[in-house]
């Protein structure tokens, strides 16, 4: 019924079949939205979050998908800047999943805010000291150009492209996309880094305050550096979660490779100088405020030294070496269990970087403050979750998001049309 | 962006005596009354209890008999920052400058019409004194009479927090320019309502920069910053006195006084012999 | 924001950030401006182009 | 061919659909299958244009704005009405403290009670209770008008109609012959509203006049035991050096709370020691010099120990004892035969050596006093135990001398007009009272199979809820057919009655306020009405003389005011003209001039000790909180929001115990409290500075009226304690009671 809008010569599954799917997720992605109103319309009272948890479940998330979403940002740069062409067959998908993660980052904002109808004072009355401030102009900013970069895909949809304004609208877009490329690796870069600032400029809070270089703490980089090493991987993994509910080969080998290689890269030099700014903060930062490193891993029921060593060495260390390595690299388990240790790596550094920070008690008479999350704000934080898979259903279903597609997966090759 | 808070402006500050308060809550309440603070069915759950000036006990950890109680009142520090810059921690994050530093009293304010519930600003405070609007404030009915004009209600959904009864300075401002010296505010016209309230006048409130002032002459506070940490400034050079998580460098303007050294010691973390080595040092010799 | 407001300052701070953001801000609106229109004139010249073959 | 026509006027359909209107209806004119197609692009392109329209026009950002400046007024959050600040002077009359307090006012509506300044009791400062007041004035949950009970229902009665039928019972008593079956409970004896109901009850012909057990009803007592009838005692804790404190809860709300804080903070300036004696580590013993854990209910054995040791090493003010009688060798007797150091340690569980020196400090010290009442001194309290305190006073010799006990008489600044008795009257005031204390006259009424109480006035008192075993008081008063409660809240007793007259609050009415509970200085305040009557409620003195008028008689002719307002200031005028002035006048300030007599004959015959009920292992204990008020009203919400989570958490209470007693319990888990009396479900909370053994629980809590900021909060401690009727006295000496604590 819908073939008309199905990419030519692309085989995708009946109509009532994607339908049923669609209902399946579509029902998760209402009970978010009926929880977002109701965070709404009552206020944040529908949440566990409390005066010492000002910052929870999914503040989380909203760092956990910038950071993977780093793979649009980081990927882009390398496709468009540094002209690595095998990444124009991935590309897409990683606009895609940025697009996603960044929207969703978007509208985690607008529910986490007390007074949503007040967000635009961020703008209006922007307090230039505060990392937050740069977080919402680089995120607004750079959603824009992941919006800008996704719009020739769409526009390459075989009803719109039959639109000659469509057509030249997307056909010109790919022709300066370097232009917008480029100013949203700027944007990015801060953006991700301006992430980190707004822990390690926390100078009340030993946990997170970082020293640094001009006014930006170490986490800045880190940020950056982490959502950069990380977001590749996440690009693979989606990519991979793709191609088995497709049950189709959507890329080819020598790209995944390549990506790979990159986010293997990435990883070991950024654990590296996380494992320095670690040893720094815990023999020197801390300990000039007064503070042991066991102050805060002991004495509560959750937070122990294991997510130090899992976020560093299990999902850290151990992702980085096998992306390295090229055997293990090319070996597809082997990259699939480095691809998902290093996306809990990242997920659980803003964890660490978000909720440890406010459960770890600060004046010497507080205590530890943990919070469980209540059923509002679990569903808010499934709530891009859903929307994320309907859009790469869609996305995948009626744009020509894999241009490797129907080469790998029909038996006479296809010319590209760019 | 960076001014002067050193001289030719009021610095007002706090010192509380905590061998003298006694945890009987009359600060609390008068604030909450002063302050039209709201209150909720259930308060107990001191996590989402909105208390600008809260009381903390502590204890020294000893077993019984020879444990002991001391209560150390808490209202907003009004921290002046690193180096007393007025880059506190919570007016530097605020994204919408909702929050800010008052270079002419020292004084952190709060915008309630500004602030969009962002909550960094709750993130970035030590000292637990900002407190989240999570629900709309409501009075029984009839209970709405008393509020007072002078502090707006908050609505839900934005932060607030102590303001050393701002409102209270301006009348004591507007008074003196009456009175036709604007520039001087009477120790005694400009109290804060905890100050005031305390049965066992444990509270001493004033400028900090006038020696004439009771706070001056307890804290002495020294205009250095401290030779071992520069971000240290206004350190008291009262052996009793000290304050609150001072390591951090955020500078509060609230003191407290104790002759018990456990008290003392529970202000800051220390490291192991590192106690011994600091207690005795109260900011450096010079005089300013 | 903008320099009309009245927490605006004219310091190396405001003029670093707020000019890599208008900068940011300009450089994709003239792009997509410029793109638009772009697309919109290929439009015309090709329709014009087909108007002629047509006739 | 087909197909590329098709493409060529969409895409002109496009580009004009958001330039030119007429160009649109070219597209009528194609066929239906071309249309379909054409419509909807051009309706998306409408809408793309439409979008980008609005986007570039102002109303988003009117609309943006708008909404946020909505945001910034919304109107279900109040905004308060200014108007001009005015401040008026009053006293606080929530507690027998008695401050002056200032009322900060915006045209005629009040919005903050401060402390008064140069006030002879306070001084400025205010306690958490009298802040708040405003919030019982604004009380949804006051009486709003006069109630009348029907079945298990109040209904709305006048005041006409209610004042009639109060009449109408009572003349009913009175025709009987026993006037004596009137029945009155107030919180005190002092002031005019008290003195216009035992007017009332007397002129009527009843001396069942009764107050509830307080600070200043047993200061009376222990005065009259030792110095005779009609004197009090205070202590003059401001110029004390040496604070020996039986439990006495200092800046616990004991006495006259603020002065009781002042004194107790000006201790550091005046180098003055305070040594506390009590299980707990309460807030004055944590601000104590000294902290002396006892065990519960020895408190007197262990000041006779003292007064052991002080006798032993002729520590004792020789001059001192001239003025003593009643046996003073016998007593030295039965000190040595009953209180030797080694008996008195095992009793008290304090080491031998500490007993001693803490002895021979007290004795040696310049200006050294003995505090008794534990907690706030309104709880249950032994007359041994009262005496014995008061027995370390006479023995070092400071009474009547700066900075220790000040004996006098009870301050009669009142002159109530000779009233006029029938011989009903008469014969009926003649009768002995059933009971000595409110205690004894609950015990009597359950016991007795008649009826020994027809009707009974309850005023600004809570026996429902504040005698022990409040249950049992509770079906007591069910046996008593006729109440009336005159109450601005319709608390526990309130409940119970037939009628309810409410009262103006302290806030709405002109009273005098004389200050007690062992305040060095003795000053009447004047409350004054800060704001008019908000509700259908009336002065309690107006509302007795209407009870008075409407008898007719004897007793109509003993109430001839035509309200309170002119009542008060005949009976005060020896000092209403500067009583009305400035709202206080100083009655005695100073060191009282004379050397009372000192009769020991009470504590020479050794009093037996009042022990706690029930076999169980541990003892329950009350606590006394600042935070909370235990009179016969609820605390306010402010009060209420400041208590820690170790007290109340949600809607249960936390008790206190050691950590070695607290064996199978986990701190801020469950368990069951168990005493004779009853369960009750509590929380746990670990705190080493309990005695172990003793279970803390504090008083205040478990208010069962209907305000969801301050009742159905936690258990009322006098559900679980039992009375224990001290012989003699008649008093209430139940300190406590066995318990026991398991894992829920």
């Amino acid at each position: 019924m819908d073939s008309a809008l199905i990419p030519e010569g692309a085989k995708r599954c009946s109509l009532p079949k994607f339908s049923i799917g669609m209902a399946i997720v579509g029902a998760v992605l209402l009970w978010g939205v009926w929880a977002m109103f109701l965070c709404w319309f009552k206020g944040l009272n529908q949440t566990n979050m409390n005066d010492y948890y000002g910052f929870a479940l999914w503040i989380w998330a909203d760092l956990a998908v910038i950071a993977v979403g780093g793979g649009a940002f980081f990927t882009g740069m390398l496709r468009y800047i540094f002209n690595i062409k095998e990444l124009k067959n991935i590309i897409n998908f990683a606009v895609i999943i940025g697009f996603i993660c960044y929207s969703s980052a978007l509208l985690i904002l607008a529910i986490d805010i007390g007074q949503p109808l007040r967000g635009w004072f961020i703008f209006w009355h922007a307090n230039i000291h505060s990392m937050l401030t740069e977080v919402a102009f680089c995120l607004s900013c750079y959603f824009a150009v992941l919006t800008i970069e996704f719009i020739p895909n769409i526009l390459e949809n075989r009803q719109a492209n039959k639109v000659p304004f469509f057509h030249h609208l997307a056909h010109n877009m790919h022709g300066i996309m370097v232009i917008f490329a480029a100013t949203g690796a700027f944007l990015s870069f801060f953006h991700q880094g301006s992430l980190g600032g707004v822990a390690g400029v926390m100078y009340g809070r030993p946990f997170a305050v970082r020293e640094g270089l001009l006014i930006w703490p170490w986490t800045f980089f880190l940020f950056t550096w982490s959502a950069a090493a990380y977001g590749p991987s996440f690009t693979l993994l989606v990519t991979k979660m793709t191609e088995v509910i497709t049950g189709k080969k959507l890329v080819k080998d020598n790209v995944v490779h390549l990506l790979a290689k990159i986010s293997g890269w990435m990883i070991v030099t950024y654990i590296i100088a996380k494992i320095i700014d670690t040893i720094y903060w815990a023999y020197v930062t801390a300990p000039s405020l007064g503070f042991k490193l066991s102050h805060f891993y002991t004495d509560n029921s959750f937070y122990g030294y294991w997510i130090l060593i899992t976020e560093i060495v299990i999902c850290g260390i151990v992702p980085g070496a096998i992306l390295v390595i090229k055997s293990t690299r090319e070996n597809p388990t082997l990259r699939l269990v480095a691809i998902i240790l290093g996306t809990i790596g990242v997920c659980l550094n803003r964890w660490v970087m978000v909720l440890q920070i406010m459960a770890v008690p600060v004046m010497p008479f507080d205590t530890w403050a943990l919070y469980i999350p209540s059923w509002q704000e679990v569903a808010t934080t499934v709530l891009p979750v859903a929307y994320g898979i309907m859009l790469i259903a869609l996305a995948y279903r009626y744009l020509p998001v894999f241009p490797q597609e129907k080469e790998l997966n029909s038996v006479k090759p296809i010319t590209e049309s760019e | 962006m960076t001014q002067d808070n050193h001289n030719n402006a009021y610095k007002f500050g706090m010192v509380i005596d905590l061998d003298k308060c006694t945890g009987c809550g009359s600060c609390m309440v008068s604030c909450m009354s002063e302050n039209n603070v709201p209150f909720k069915e259930d308060e107990s759950n001191k996590r989402d209890s909105i208390t600008w000036m809260r009381v903390y006990k502590l204890t020294n950890g000893k077993s019984f008999p020879d444990t002991e109680i001391a209560y150390l009142p808490r209202p907003c520090q009004h921290c002046g920052g690193e180096g007393d810059h007025g880059h506190s921690p919570c007016v530097s994050v605020c994204p919408a400058t909702a929050t800010d530093y008052g270079y002419d009293t020292g004084i952190v304010s709060q915008i309630y019409t500004r602030c969009f519930g962002c909550r960094y600003c709750m993130g970035a405070c030590p000292y637990h004194a900002r407190y989240f609007n999570w629900w709309d404030p409501k009075w029984p009915e009839g209970m709405e009479k008393y509020l007072s004009p002078d502090v707006s209600p908050r609505m839900r959904g934005i932060v607030e927090k102590c303001s050393f009864c701002y409102h209270r300075y301006q009348a004591a401002r507007d008074k003196a320019y009456y009175h036709g010296d604007k520039d001087h505010i009477k120790e005694e016209d400009y109290q804060t309502a905890c100050t005031t309230a305390c049965p066992s006048n444990a509270i001493t409130f004033g400028d900090l920069n006038n020696p004439a002032h009771k706070v001056h002459q307890i804290v002495k506070p020294d205009p250095h910053p401290d030779p071992r940490n520069h971000h240290v400034v206004g350190k008291s050079r009262n052996p009793k006195v000290f304050r609150l998580l001072e390591r951090l460098g955020t500078n509060p303007k609230v003191y407290y006084l104790s002759e018990r050294e456990w008290v003392r010691k529970q202000g800051d973390h220390y490291l192991e012999g590192e106690w011994d080595k600091i207690k005795n040092h109260h900011g450096t010799t010079s005089h300013g | 924001m903008f320099p009309f407001s009245f927490e605006w300052v004219w310091d190396i701070g405001h003029m670093i950030f707020f000019g890599g953001l208008w900068y940011a801000v300009g450089i994709l609106s003239a792009g997509m401006i410029y793109v638009i229109l772009k697309a919109a004139w290929d439009t015309m010249s090709e329709s014009i182009n087909n108007s002629g073959e047509s006739h | 061919m087909q197909s590329a026509t098709r493409k060529k006027q969409a895409t002109k359909v496009i580009v004009s659909s958001v330039t030119s209107k007429n160009q649109k209806h070219e597209t009528l004119n194609f066929n239906g299958e071309l249309y379909m197609k054409v419509d909807r692009r051009s309706f998306l392109g409408l809408g793309l244009g439409a979008v980008a329209g609005v986007a570039v026009s102002p109303v988003g950002l009117k609309l943006t704005d708008d909404s946020s400046i909505w945001t910034q007024n919304w109107p279900w959050t109040p905004v308060p009405v200014d108007g001009r600040v005015n401040y008026e002077k009053s006293v606080c009359s929530l507690c027998p403290g008695s401050c002056g307090i200032s009322v900060r006012k915006i045209d005629n509506r009040p919005v903050k009670i401060e402390g008064l300044s140069d006030y002879p009791v306070n001084d400025g400062g205010a306690c958490l209770h009298g802040i708040a007041g405003l919030q019982y004035l604004y009380d949804p949950a006051r009486v709003k008008t006069p109630l009348k009970k029907n079945g298990d229902k109040f209904e709305k009665i006048s005041w006409n109609d209610a004042i009639a039928l109060i009449a109408e019972k009572l003349k009913g008593i009175r025709t009987e012959g026993t006037p004596e079956k009137l029945a009155c409970i107030t919180d005190k004896d002092q002031g005019s509203v008290s003195g216009l109901f035992r007017r009332l009850l007397e002129t009527f012909g009843s001396s069942e006049f009764y107050t509830m057990p307080s600070l200043e009803s047993y200061l009376e007592l222990t005065a009259s035991t030792f110095h005779g009838k009609g004197n009090t005692i205070a202590f003059d804790l401001e110029n004390a050096n040496f604070v020996l404190s039986f439990g006495a809860g200092i800046i616990e709300g004991w006495g006259s709370p603020v002065a009781c804080f002042k004194a107790n903070a000006s201790r550091k300036e005046r180098h003055a020691k305070l040594y506390q004696i009590e299980p707990r580590l309460s807030n004055t013993a944590a601000n104590a010099d000294k902290w002396i854990p006892v065990n519960p209910g020895t408190e007197a054995d262990l000041a006779l120990g003292l007064c052991a040791v002080i006798l032993k090493n002729n520590l004792f003010d020789g001059s001192a004892t001239i003025n003593f009688m009643g046996g003073f060798n016998k007593f030295n007797a039965m000190l040595k035969r009953d209180y030797s150091l080694s008996k008195t340690a095992k009793i008290t569980g304090i080491k031998a050596s500490e007993i001693e020196k803490t002895a021979k400090m007290f004795a040696k010290a310049k200006k050294p006093v003995a505090v008794f009442g534990k907690g706030r001194g309104d709880g249950a309290q032994s007359l041994k135990e009262l005496a014995a305190v008061h027995m370390l006073n006479c023995l070092v010799g400071n009474i009547n001398k700066k900075g220790g006990v000040f004996v006098k008489p009870v301050s009669q600044y009142l002159n109530f007009p000779s009233q006029s008795m029938d011989r009903v009257a008469d014969a009926g005031f003649g009768k002995n009272k059933t009971g000595s204390t409110v205690n004894q006259l609950f015990e009597k009424i359950d016991k007795s199979a008649q009826p020994l109480i027809e009707a009974l006035f309850v005023y600004n008192a809570n026996p429902g809820y504040n005698l022990h075993d409040s249950k049992r008081v509770k079906k007591t008063l069910d046996k008593i057919p006729f109440k009336v409660s005159f109450s601005s809240l319709l608390d526990e007793t309130a409940m119970l009655c037939d009628i309810i007259l409410p009262n103006h609050t302290f806030m709405e009415r002109i009273e005098d306020v004389p200050s007690g509970a062992g305040f060095a200085k003795t000053v009447v305040g004047l409350s004054k009405p800060i704001i008019k009557p908000l509700l259908n409620t009336k002065h309690p003195g107006d509302s007795v003389i209407l009870i008075a008028k409407a008898l007719g008689g004897n007793v109509a002719k003993s109430f001839e005011w035509a309200n309170y307002d002119q009542c008060l200031e005949s009976v005060t005028s020896n000092i209403w003209s500067p009583l009305s002035k400035r709202g206080f006048v100083v009655i005695s300030k100073g060191v009282p001039a004379y050397r009372p007599l000192v009769n020991v004959s009470f504590l020479a015959q050794n009093p037996a000790t009042i022990n706690a009920k029930g076999d169980y292992a541990l003892t329950l204990i009350p606590i006394d909180n600042m935070r909370l008020i235990n009179t016969g009203t609820a605390s306010s919400p402010f009060a209420v929001k400041t208590v820690s989570d170790t007290v109340i958490k949600g809607k249960d209470i936390v008790v206190e115990i050691n950590p070695l007693t607290a064996i199978g319990l986990k701190d801020k888990g469950f368990a069951t409290l168990t005493t004779p009396l009853g369960k009750a479900r509590v929380k746990i909370n670990i705190n080493e500075g309990m005695m172990p053994g003793v279970i803390g629980m504090v008083r205040g809590l478990g208010h069962t009226f209907d305000n969801k900021y301050v009742s159905n909060i936690g258990v009322n401690i006098n559900d679980l304690i039992g009375q224990v009727i001290e012989p003699g006295s008649g008093l209430d000496a139940a300190f406590g009671i066995k318990a026991k604590l398991v894992a829920a």
